[in-house]
């Protein structure tokens, strides 16, 4: 008993602690949502958003997410109901859970267990089956159809992207995110570079290829956003969603967006470090120089949205199966061959 | 003196975990026995296997076992995703052949 | 009680409560939807028993893998619409006797067994002495199960081939 | 394996090359308008919302006949001969009251037909583009600038015209009428007197045939009465209904 009370004060503060990421992803989503528009318009020589609020329309996402409170909630007569409720919330939680092992600054990491990229692989699987839930709650062919490609995509091209970080975790010689990140500190490569793993090994350059391309299809964005290919499929298991419950699966959606590119810059980027040694280094730049190399890949992710046209579902698999597994894995084995040669 | 021993009653100890691992196995046995879709029979051996790892990783924890009982079970794992893929590639054999998957109904050797 | 008793508890009760769902249900994704909640629970229970690195294993292989096989079974081979996965159930009465049966036994021999119980610090390098004990002690196995793993992987591979060669006459 | 390396050489070529030209698009300038705030200009002979300039019009519905979907409905009343419109700043004279112009332009598929016709220019094509409304009917725009006070004034006036005209006419006809049977009486009275004089059955028949060639005469004089007072009947009760309120309103 008093140990139950000893642990009361240790509530809020572990409340606090998981409420950090949770902004950082409300915040991002919101600011990625009008940034893809913009990036969109500016792309194709338009504006994009520009009533709302007064610079450039910075309020369109509020706007937009007081819309979706605002409406609704319709859920088809013939779904599966306590599914089709849940799915988007599992997808959600599942996508948070996973920031737990993200460093966000030398300051902060939410939780520092010892095997960070495993838990973070291990804990973004469990989308795959909330996509299947979803889809098949909603009774809709176009639902089930989008989701079970979306099962297929995202299983195959887990391969690829554990295989990627295998080789990452190899040359780093461990699984902890925040241990990644505290060796690739300092400005030795060359003389000039930063200590980050992209340039400490030929093969992680290759790897970095394969695992962003990976991502991309990880999180189903364009070129591999077949589960929602919307000229096929309607919108894929999202067709049936409306409100907030929709909303719920496009916040899971960015955040997992953020969340590999976040992964990304960890392990091939140097996460927190400042690309220029002791120059505007310590927790809250180190927060900042983190944010600012995710975002940056999530805007190529954007770009390449507005770039690329979609794969078909057989090319998408074979690039996975015939390129991306069998490449990833040589990779591996050159990565460690390097190593142990120098 | 009564809340100290409730509390060591209620405290999970080794027993309790076994005890969660003895249900799901009991549960895992029911569905494996009354069930006739294969794909239920297949599921209710996976709650056998996890209850068998729950009681390996439980004696690892609470008594002198050391990580032994992490690396059965571990392998325990890996047997049981091979198994998974084997027995889906043959239930979607069956399912070709009989155009069922109810196990009463698949009795012949020879298809 | 402290907050690791509370969860045990409620992972527990999580964990046998969506076990009993997927026995009981009669809609085999609804089964396969309560098998995910188990699979969770168990993983949860693997990180009170200081088994992270095998918690994360279940999640990766349990909920990631298996069960979307499982699931991607259940729509391969079910007739009729997607609602309509009923399927049937026998012996209820011995099977459930049974299973009875061997629950008490078991929670019976488990609580007379006189376990030696010794305190174990909280483990935390878990993984590093797995991949120690992986390359040394159980490098026989770890190379038999990487060989069961291929095996099974081509026998997969070779019967859905084969499946597709019969639809396709 | 060579082709592979090819094919991947090829794709990331590809891939970089569109994200170039992409990312050129991205910095380059926007075309976008803000459109209230900012207007494009629209080019002289665009097409936009019809418009009638009331002063130079003279009432011809030219217009009104070359619209394929009949939306100009022209209603005129002939001026009397005390009022002069004056002349439009084409130096047409103006003869008609335009009692009622009205253009449906929820009806209007901007074909330009109706601005070619008009002799004074007067109907042509704004660059007025926005003119939603929320009611249909407020896209019926009525351009006569008489009251409807004044309309049935000049209605009245141009009905009593009419009439004092037709009644001018039926009385010429009449006359005619009486001097041509005058003339004919005189005519058969002289034949008869010559007959009297000479052998006498034959110039009465004469007579007849005479009184028969000048009935016919009368009978064209009272149709060309009659088309002219064809109107007659019609108005005088319209004068009553339109005219019998408005004098109960003053």
């Amino acid at each position: 008993m008093n140990e139950t009370l000893s642990s009361m004060p240790f509530l809020p503060a572990l409340l606090l602690h998981a409420a950090i990421p949770l902004t950082i992803i409300l915040v991002y989503a919101l600011v990625a949502i009008w940034a893809e528009r913009k990036v969109a318009g500016f792309i194709q020589d338009r504006l994009g958003p520009m009533r709302v609020g007064g610079w450039h329309g910075w309020a369109q996402s509020i706007a937009d997410l007081l819309k979706l409170i605002q409406k609704e909630d319709i859920i088809p007569a013939d779904a599966s109901r306590f599914w089709f409720k849940f799915a988007p919330f599992m997808m959600f939680a599942a996508s948070y859970a996973a920031f737990a092992v993200i460093p966000f600054s030398s300051g902060y990491i939410g939780s520092m267990v010892n095997i960070g990229v495993f838990y973070l692989l291990a804990v973004t699987s469990v989308l795959t089956l909330s996509v299947i839930m979803g889809g098949w709650a909603s009774n809709n062919k176009w639902s089930l159809l989008g989701a079970m490609r979306s099962a297929a995509q995202m299983v195959s091209y887990e391969v690829p992207t554990i295989a990627t970080v295998l080789t990452v975790v190899l040359v780093a010689g461990s699984l902890n995110l925040m241990e990644i990140t505290e060796l690739q500190s300092g400005n030795d490569t060359l003389g000039f570079l930063p200590n980050w793993l992209i340039f400490q090994n030929p093969f992680l350059i290759t790897a970095f290829i394969m695992f962003f391309i990976s991502i991309l299809a990880e999180s189903h964005r364009v070129p591999f956003d077949l589960p929602e290919s919307e000229s096929e499929l309607v919108a894929g298991y999202q067709t049936e969603y409306s409100g907030m419950r929709w909303a719920m699966f496009m916040l899971a959606e960015y955040a997992d967006m953020l969340l590999l590119s976040l992964l990304g810059a960890t392990l091939f980027f140097g996460g927190w470090n400042s690309p220029f040694g002791d120059f505007l280094a310590g927790p809250f730049w180190g927060f900042f120089w983190f944010m600012l190399k995710g975002l940056v890949l999530v805007f190529v992710m954007m770009w390449i949205r507005w770039t690329l046209p979609r794969y078909r579902v057989d090319q998408l698999m074979a690039i996975c199966w015939n390129i991306l597994i069998p490449l990833s894995f040589v990779n591996l084995v050159l990565a460690a061959l390097w190593e142990m040669i120098f | 003196m009564g809340i100290l021993i409730l509390n060591s009653i209620f405290q999970p100890g080794l027993v309790h975990f076994l005890t969660v691992s003895a249900i799901l196995f009991s549960l895992g046995l029911m569905a494996v026995l009354s069930k006739r879709n294969v794909i239920m029979v297949l599921m209710g051996v996976e709650l056998m296997l996890n209850a068998a790892n729950i009681n390996l990783l439980a004696f690892s924890r609470f008594t002198g076992l050391g990580l032994d009982g992490h690396m059965i079970a571990l392998f325990v794992v890996i047997m049981a995703a091979a198994e998974a893929a084997v027995a889906l590639a043959i239930v979607l054999n069956v399912y070709n052949r009989f155009k069922t998957i109810n196990l009463d109904e698949i009795s012949q050797l020879r298809g | 009680m402290d907050l690791a008793a509370i969860l045990f508890y409620v992972f527990a009760l999580v964990t046998i409560g969506s076990a009993a769902v997927v026995v009981f249900s009669r809609n085999i994704v609804h089964a396969a939807f309560s098998l995910m909640f188990t699979l969770m629970g168990v993983a949860a229970l693997y990180v009170l028993l200081y088994a992270d690195f095998l918690a994360a294993t279940q999640l990766l292989v349990y909920v990631g893998g298996i069960l979307i096989l499982i699931l991607f079974g259940v729509m391969l081979t079910s007739q009729g619409y997607t609602l309509n996965f009923r399927e049937a159930t026998v012996n209820v009465v011995p099977a459930g006797l049974l299973s009875v049966a061997a629950a008490i036994l078991l929670i019976y021999a488990f609580s007379t067994g006189g376990w030696v119980i010794t305190e174990v610090d909280e483990r935390t390098d878990t993984v590093y002495d797995l991949g120690m004990m992986l390359m040394t002690d159980y490098l026989l196995v770890f190379i038999v199960a990487g060989v069961l793993l291929l095996v099974a992987i081509i026998g997969a591979i070779v019967m859905s081939t084969r499946l597709s060669v019969n639809t396709e006459d | 394996m060579v082709q592979a390396v090819k094919n991947s050489w090829a794709t990331f070529k590809s891939i970089f090359t569109g994200m170039g030209i992409t990312g050129r698009h991205l910095v380059g300038p926007t075309v976008t308008l803000q459109y209230p705030e900012e207007r494009a200009t629209l080019p002289k002979n665009a097409r936009a919302r019809l418009f009638v300039n009331m002063d130079d019009c003279i009432g011809c519905t030219l217009c009104a006949k070359a619209c394929p979907v009949n939306c100009i409905d022209i209603e005129t009343v002939p001026t009397t001969a005390d009022v002069d419109l004056g002349k439009t700043s084409t130096g047409n004279p103006k003869r008609f009251w335009l009692t009622r112009f009205n253009i449906d332009m929820a009806k209007c598929m901007y074909c330009d037909l109706c601005v070619h016709p008009c002799p004074t220019n007067c109907i042509y094509m704004e660059q007025e583009y926005e003119y939603s409304e929320y009611d249909r009917s407020n896209l019926l725009y009525k351009f006569s600038q008489l009251s409807p006070v004044e309309v049935d004034d000049v209605k009245a006036k141009a009905e009593a015209e009419a009439i004092q005209k037709q009644k001018e006419k039926e009385e010429k006809a009449r006359q005619k009428a009486e001097e041509a049977r005058l003339k004919k009486e005189q005519e058969a009275a002289e034949k008869a007197r010559a007959a009297d004089d000479g052998t006498g059955a034959v110039p009465a028949a004469d007579a007849a045939k005479a009184a028969g060639t000048a009935a016919p005469d009368a009978a064209d004089a009272a149709r060309v009465a009659g088309t002219a007072a064809k109107p007659a009947p019609g108005s005088p009760s319209k004068q009553d209904d339109t005219q019998n309120p408005s004098k109960g309103e003053a």
